[in-house]
């Protein structure tokens, strides 16, 4: 088992430990498919722990293999067996849903770093539920304003065919203003993505904003820039994320895409964030590393004020959000899922390596629309 | 050497023993451990029906299992709704009924293996591997693309489905459940191999012509078995829903055919015991393994290589000192 | 011919441009043996393919007990009585003469798919079987699997199965083929006593054992029956003679 | 839907079969000459793609790359063969496919182990990137072009090499008699080692070709061999030619389909349900096509007899 164990001997020994001590389970995707995004949180979430210099934190971690009943085998035993008070880590929609609502169930804590399937936002909010990332459908949302403030009126829209996706694709349409002149499903996995370009060529669209992550948007991107169709690009931060870019190489140069976080946001917590990840890891943060990092500082936030034994004071204290968050200002709204601002960024190349820039606002305080469905 | 019978006792036994062990000790999570590896094996004891008896190398049996799962996603999903399930002009109200979803999964996988065997038999060999393998991914990619059940996301059932006398949600009685229905299977399993259609089966693995000079149809017996192999895998499908409370179409994937197939070489290919140590095995393995090392499949496909290169027979061939049947 | 057991009228089967089997009609009566001889490649597999149902001929009937069976699969063929043996050894190795034999006993009365009694054991099969093992001489190894067996025994063993259906006809593909000149006498003495219990249509190399065995003979040639009847009448026919016997 | 869009999606078709067909020729190769069932020749293609990637990396030459992604698929060909796959020829089809199977995994793993979990980056040489203009106003990408007229080269290439060649004459003898050709003084083990390493550098060319417009990383290899089988099971197991044309059929199939079917849709459905049920259905379509074949040629298109 990979335990990391923060708690020093000196600690466990532990004359002064005035409060119990927090041990969180995180289960996140560490290997196959994907790894990349999970190993990101880890080491975001990993950073911050260290830099807060406590020493009443015990994180345990596995890797979930991107499988659904992995996943749920993990929390069945870090929930029966660790005894953890606090889940975190999961990356994709389909492992939270089948996680977080029997483990909220049985009294533990989940704070997502990445996932926010509307079901959660909505009727299956949860009180001990918090997403430090976005409701899933917040940077599709931010697209279809942003495209809407630049002027484009004709949109060629494509994801590939699973909720995700098709959350996607109506995130975009809710707030953006103009046609759609058409809208494509493509197959989960698909590589070649020669036929939806040559759709795009035809159609007499004036923007294309899609959705594909991981492999899909490199391969969709890639083929795109060869393809000569020369249609503005908008997409999630997803596809456009550091640790993705570098695959992506000049085809992604000057795409626009939308994200809560960039790494030249100016805060000064970003700055001390990006600077340590750097030193730490040799490697620029992702918008996942960011993501990961600030849960941690919920988390210990949250220590800072309550016990975790005591749920009533220690939810409380996590509805607070009392932490400097790297992406500026953060607040939960009333199903516990993140107010904020949503930027637009570009793509660019910088000392030879493609990273983001922002470029302008997409949304300003902006709550996902299931809210109003949760009654907790 | 030890007799087939006893291992086959002891390794159901040791089952058994751990479950209760870990009840006993307070080790919650051994016996959802415990749980896991029965309904692998039931999984297995379905799979090794047509691989270890009759020869059928399946690299699709995950279609059943999926569906299987499916079955019971789908029907507490409408129960936990309230929303009845309309087939056309039939109406179908869901049901958190343990009973009612194991014969739904058993009937809806047994249809499956009957259509999918039915056009697979057509031919044999190496193209009966593949023709299974297609069709698996074909239902994987249609859970996946099918939003009204969750797509790929899934689908989660916020409660256990319930038994008549038994709180599923204490870990040690949905074992016995799951445990129950892995005898069953296994006495099913051995009472259909020393019956007539267990011997003709034999046979048909070995000798097509020779079962046909008898007068019986090598193609319809196979077919029988697939049916049958297929409804058991069914059933554990359901089951390891229930052990999640939740399905996805990963139970479609063909990863997880092959890992059927693993379990049951590991333990012994047509032996009574094979899935059930198999499976065990292979729960262990996942454990331990995966506590050491992120790259714990290499190190699962050095064993694998060795057992298909040197150990044949698996633990129970070990333990026998017997070779098996020859597949 | 309306009492012929089995029988086929012209068949025609053709592979590309080869004819394998040119119109042949045979007919198989009761409580005799029925040998087909013929050279290499005279169309002789052939020929059997389609009597026991493996391959469908072109054209022509095969009829048993006077019903057309050119449609009938194998096992319907075998549940109808028609019991046939295979030149190579074609047994399930890993099973015991026991289990053989009982297969055999099992599948003539159409029990091959039942789940709920146990397919060894007491029984009206089970009888069948022993008394068919016995027939043969195998009941001192009838506990061994049919792999340990030598391969005059497999021989026997196939005519065990074959006895096992209580058959109307039995169809024989080269019984005697590897036989040393013991398997091949012991085999005869059996096969002369099994004509009572049905007729055989015995296709065979062995000329001694034709010559002492057979009622009648057919004589295949390029596919075409160019000879039949009594021994010593296709003894004497000249054209056999040149086109076969010649060689010998 | 415009005759220049169809053409467009015609070509898109037809640049996924030759793709296809460079995977499906190795499997079938493979499985006539030898009879062994091989589940690994996915993470042969993806050996193809990685090497590339990082030679390309190195060297910045797409030539190297290719070359690389060819010796590298073939060495990996050569060593799994030497170390496994030989002890597997006479072996039941299930040892064949665990040991396969286990393959992958060490496949896999290790490259992930070796690479780490990011996808690499391999992009089209400079000379064929962007599109061109052909006869009729058509834009397209000259890249795919140049797959195309790749893998019609492959396919020339492999008829002649089977057909008129001294090698070709000794595969097709040792597909239908082993000993023959062992009595002629042909070492088999060397020819068979020979075979399988021709077979996975197909692998790896096409890992290496595709690469280049797709995303190079681990698992990529298996989506790939499973429609590789489909178009085997089709066209026939063990024939080029079936090979060749199930890879277009399925190709052609596959594309057309996914345009096709939500557009069809459209006439009964809402626009948005249309595009979800449509491309649900594509998925399927290639499925269905091979269910077809069966029940009409159960041993596929150009397959001979029907297998023991």
């Amino acid at each position: 088992m990979k335990h990391l164990l923060l708690a020093t001997a000196a600690c466990a020994i532990g004359a002064t430990a005035a409060m119990a001590d927090v041990k969180v389970g995180m289960i996140t995707t560490l290997s196959g498919g994907g790894a990349g995004l999970g190993i990101d949180v880890r080491d975001g979430f990993m950073l911050a722990i260290e830099q807060s210099g406590r020493d009443d934190i015990e994180v345990v971690i596995e890797d979930d293999q991107r499988k659904p009943d992995i996943a749920v085998q993990l929390a069945d035993r870090m929930i029966q067996s660790e005894e953890v008070d606090v889940l975190t880590g999961i990356i994709w929609s389909n492992l939270a849903m089948a996680v977080v609502p029997s483990a909220t169930a049985q009294g533990k804590f989940y704070l997502s770093p990445n996932a926010g399937p509307s079901q959660l936002a909505g009727r299956g909010c949860h009180p001990n539920y918090f997403n430090v990332a976005w409701q899933n459908d917040n940077l599709h949302e931010a697209a279809g304003a942003y495209a809407s403030e630049v002027g484009y009126s004709n949109s060629f829209i494509l994801a590939p065919n699973y909720p995700a996706g098709q959350d996607a694709l109506t995130g975009y349409k809710r707030l953006f203003e103009g046609d759609i002149a058409q809208e494509t499903f493509t197959q989960l996995g698909q590589t070649d993505y020669a036929a939806e370009i040559a759709a795009i060529r035809a159609s007499d669209a004036d923007s294309v904003y899609f959705f594909l992550p991981g492999g899909m948007g490199i391969s969709f991107l890639k083929q795109y820039a060869d393809s000569g169709v020369d249609k503005p690009v908008i997409g999630p931060a997803f596809s456009f994320d550091q640790g993705i870019l570098q695959a992506v190489g000049d085809a992604a140069l000057g795409v626009t895409n939308t994200s809560q976080w960039s790494k030249d946001l100016d805060n000064a917590a970003n700055q001390a964030f990006v600077e340590s990840f750097v030193a730490e890891y040799d490697r620029l943060p992702s918008l996942y590393a960011s993501q990961g990092f600030d849960t941690a500082n919920l988390l210990i936030s949250a220590m800072e004020k309550a016990d975790v034994s005591d749920q009533d004071a220690f939810r409380a204290a996590l509805e607070e959000a009392d932490f400097d968050s790297v992406r500026g200002d953060f607040r939960f709204g009333s199903n516990h899922h993140p107010i904020q601002t949503i930027y637009a960024r570009e793509v660019i190349e910088e000392d030879g390596v493609y990273t983001n820039r922002i470029i302008g606002t997409a949304l300003e305080d902006h709550a996902d629309v299931y809210a109003a469905e949760c009654n907790m | 050497m030890i007799p087939e019978r006893l291992v086959t006792i002891g390794a159901v036994a040791g089952l058994l023993a751990v479950a209760l062990g870990a009840w006993a000790l307070g080790e919650i999570f051994t016996i959802t451990l415990a749980t896991r590896a029965a309904i692998l094996a039931l999984a297995a004891t379905g799979l090794n029906i047509a691989l270890g008896y009759g020869g059928l190398v399946s690299l699709g049996h995950a279609a059943f299992f999926g569906l299987g799962g499916y079955a019971m996603g789908i029907l507490a999903f409408h129960a936990q709704s309230y929303t009845p399930l309309e087939l056309g002009s039939l109406t179908i109200e869901g049901t958190k009924s343990m009973p009612v979803i194991w014969l739904v999964a058993v009937c809806v996988s047994a249809l499956a293996a009957w259509v999918i065997g039915l056009l697979s038999l057509r031919t044999g060999g190496v193209y009966f591997i593949m023709i299974t393998l297609a069709f698996g991914q074909m239902f994987y990619y249609f859970a996946i693309s099918w939003s009204a059940y969750g797509g790929e996301d899934g689908l989660p059932i916020y409660l256990r489905n319930s038994f008549p006398g038994v709180d599923t949600l204490v870990p040690v009685q949905f074992f016995g459940l799951c445990f129950a229905a892995l005898v069953l299977a296994l006495l099913l399993s051995a009472r259909l191999r020393s019956a007539p259609l267990g011997l003709a089966l034999n046979a048909a693995r070995q000798s097509p012509a020779r079962v046909a000079a008898v007068g019986i149809s090598p193609t319809r017996v196979k077919l029988v078995a697939f049916v049958i192999s297929g409804a058991i895998t069914g059933l554990a499908g359901a089951l390891y829903a229930d052990l999640n409370r939740f399905v996805s179409p990963a139970m479609f994937s063909w990863q997880l055919s092959g890992e059927l197939i693993v379990l049951v070489i590991l333990g012994g290919v047509g032996r009574l015991a094979g899935p059930v140590i198999g499976a065990c095995l292979f729960v262990t393995l996942e454990h331990w393994l995966g506590g050491l090392t992120d790259f714990w499949h290499v190190w699962l496909g050095a064993i694998l290589l060795g057992v298909v290169l040197f150990a044949r027979g698996g633990i129970v061939g070990l333990l026998t000192g017997k070779a098996g049947p020859h597949v | 011919m309306s009492d012929a057991v089995l029988s086929t009228h012209g068949l025609r089967k053709s592979f590309g441009a080869l004819l394998a089997t040119d119109g042949v009609s045979l007919d198989l009566r009761p409580g005799e043996i029925h040998a087909v001889i013929g050279p290499n490649g005279a169309g002789k597999s052939t020929l059997i393919a389609q009597i026991c149902g493996s391959l469908a001929p072109d054209a022509g009937q095969v009829r048993l007990d006077g019903i057309d069976v050119t449609a009938a699969k194998p096992a319907q063929r075998a549940r109808r009585g028609l019991a046939r043996t295979f030149q190579v050894s074609a047994l399930a190795m890993e099973d015991t003469v026991l289990e053989n034999v009982t297969l055999g006993a099992t599948g003539r009365d159409g029990g091959g798919y039942g789940l709920l009694r146990r397919a060894l054991g007491r029984g009206d099969r089970h009888d069948r079987a022993l008394a068919a093992i016995d027939r043969v001489g195998l009941g001192g190894v009838a506990d061994m699997p049919a792999a340990a067996l030598s391969h005059g025994q497999r021989r026997l063993l196939e005519v065990a199965i074959a006895l096992s259906l209580a058959p109307r006809a039995f169809v024989m593909d080269e019984p005697m083929a590897g036989l040393g000149g013991e398997g091949s006498a012991e085999l005869t003495r059996l096969l002369d006593a099994l004509r009572t219990e049905a007729p055989i249509l015995l296709v065979e190399h062995d000329m001694d054992a034709v010559f002492a065995l057979a009622d009648r003979i057919s004589v295949l040639v390029a596919g075409r029956v160019i000879a039949s009847g009594r021994v010593d009448e296709v003894r004497a026919d000249r054209q056999v003679r040149r086109a076969y016997l010649g060689d010998l | 839907m415009s005759a220049i869009l169809l053409i467009e999606q015609v070509l898109n078709g037809l640049q996924f079969g030759v793709m296809l067909f460079l995977m499906a020729a190795g499997l079938t190769l493979i499985f006539g000459v030898m009879g062994l069932i091989n589940l690994a020749h996915g993470s042969l293609y993806m050996v193809g793609a990685f090497a590339a990637a990082a030679a390309a990396a190195a060297t910045g030459s797409f030539a190297l790359a290719l070359v690389a992604a060819l010796s590298a698929a073939a060495l990996a060909g050569v060593l799994i063969e030497v170390a496994v796959i030989r002890r597997l020829y006479d072996a039941p089809h299930l040892d064949q496919v665990l040991a396969t199977f286990a393959l992958i995994l060490v496949f896999s793993e290790g490259t992930r182990w070796v690479f780490g979990s990011f996808p690499l980056y391999l992009d089209i040489p400079d000379a064929l990137s962007g599109p061109v203009t052909l006869p009729g106003g058509i834009q397209y990408p000259l890249y795919r072009l140049a797959l195309i007229g790749v893998g019609l080269v492959v396919a020339a290439g492999l008829w002649w090499l089977t057909q008129r060649t001294r090698l070709g004459m000794q595969i097709r003898a040792g597909k239908d008699d082993r000993e023959m050709i062992a009595a002629l003084g042909v070492d088999i083990s060397k020819l068979y080692t020979l075979v399988f390493a021709l077979g996975a550098a197909l692998a790896g060319l096409a890992g290496a070709l595709v690469g280049a417009i797709q995303s190079v990383q681990v698992g990529m290899g298996e989506p790939v061999l499973i429609l590789a089988f489909v178009t085997i099971v089709i066209g026939g197991i063990g024939s080029i030619k079936g090979a060749f044309i199930g890879a277009l059929l399925v190709g052609l199939t596959d594309t057309l389909g996914g345009i096709f079917l939500p557009l069809i849709l459209t006439v009964a459905m809402a626009p948005e349900a249309a595009a979800q049920t449509g491309a649900a259905l594509a998925s399927m379509l290639i499925y269905i096509l091979m269910g077809a074949v069966l029940v009409w040629k159960p041993t596929g298109l150009f397959g001979g007899a029907r297998p023991a």
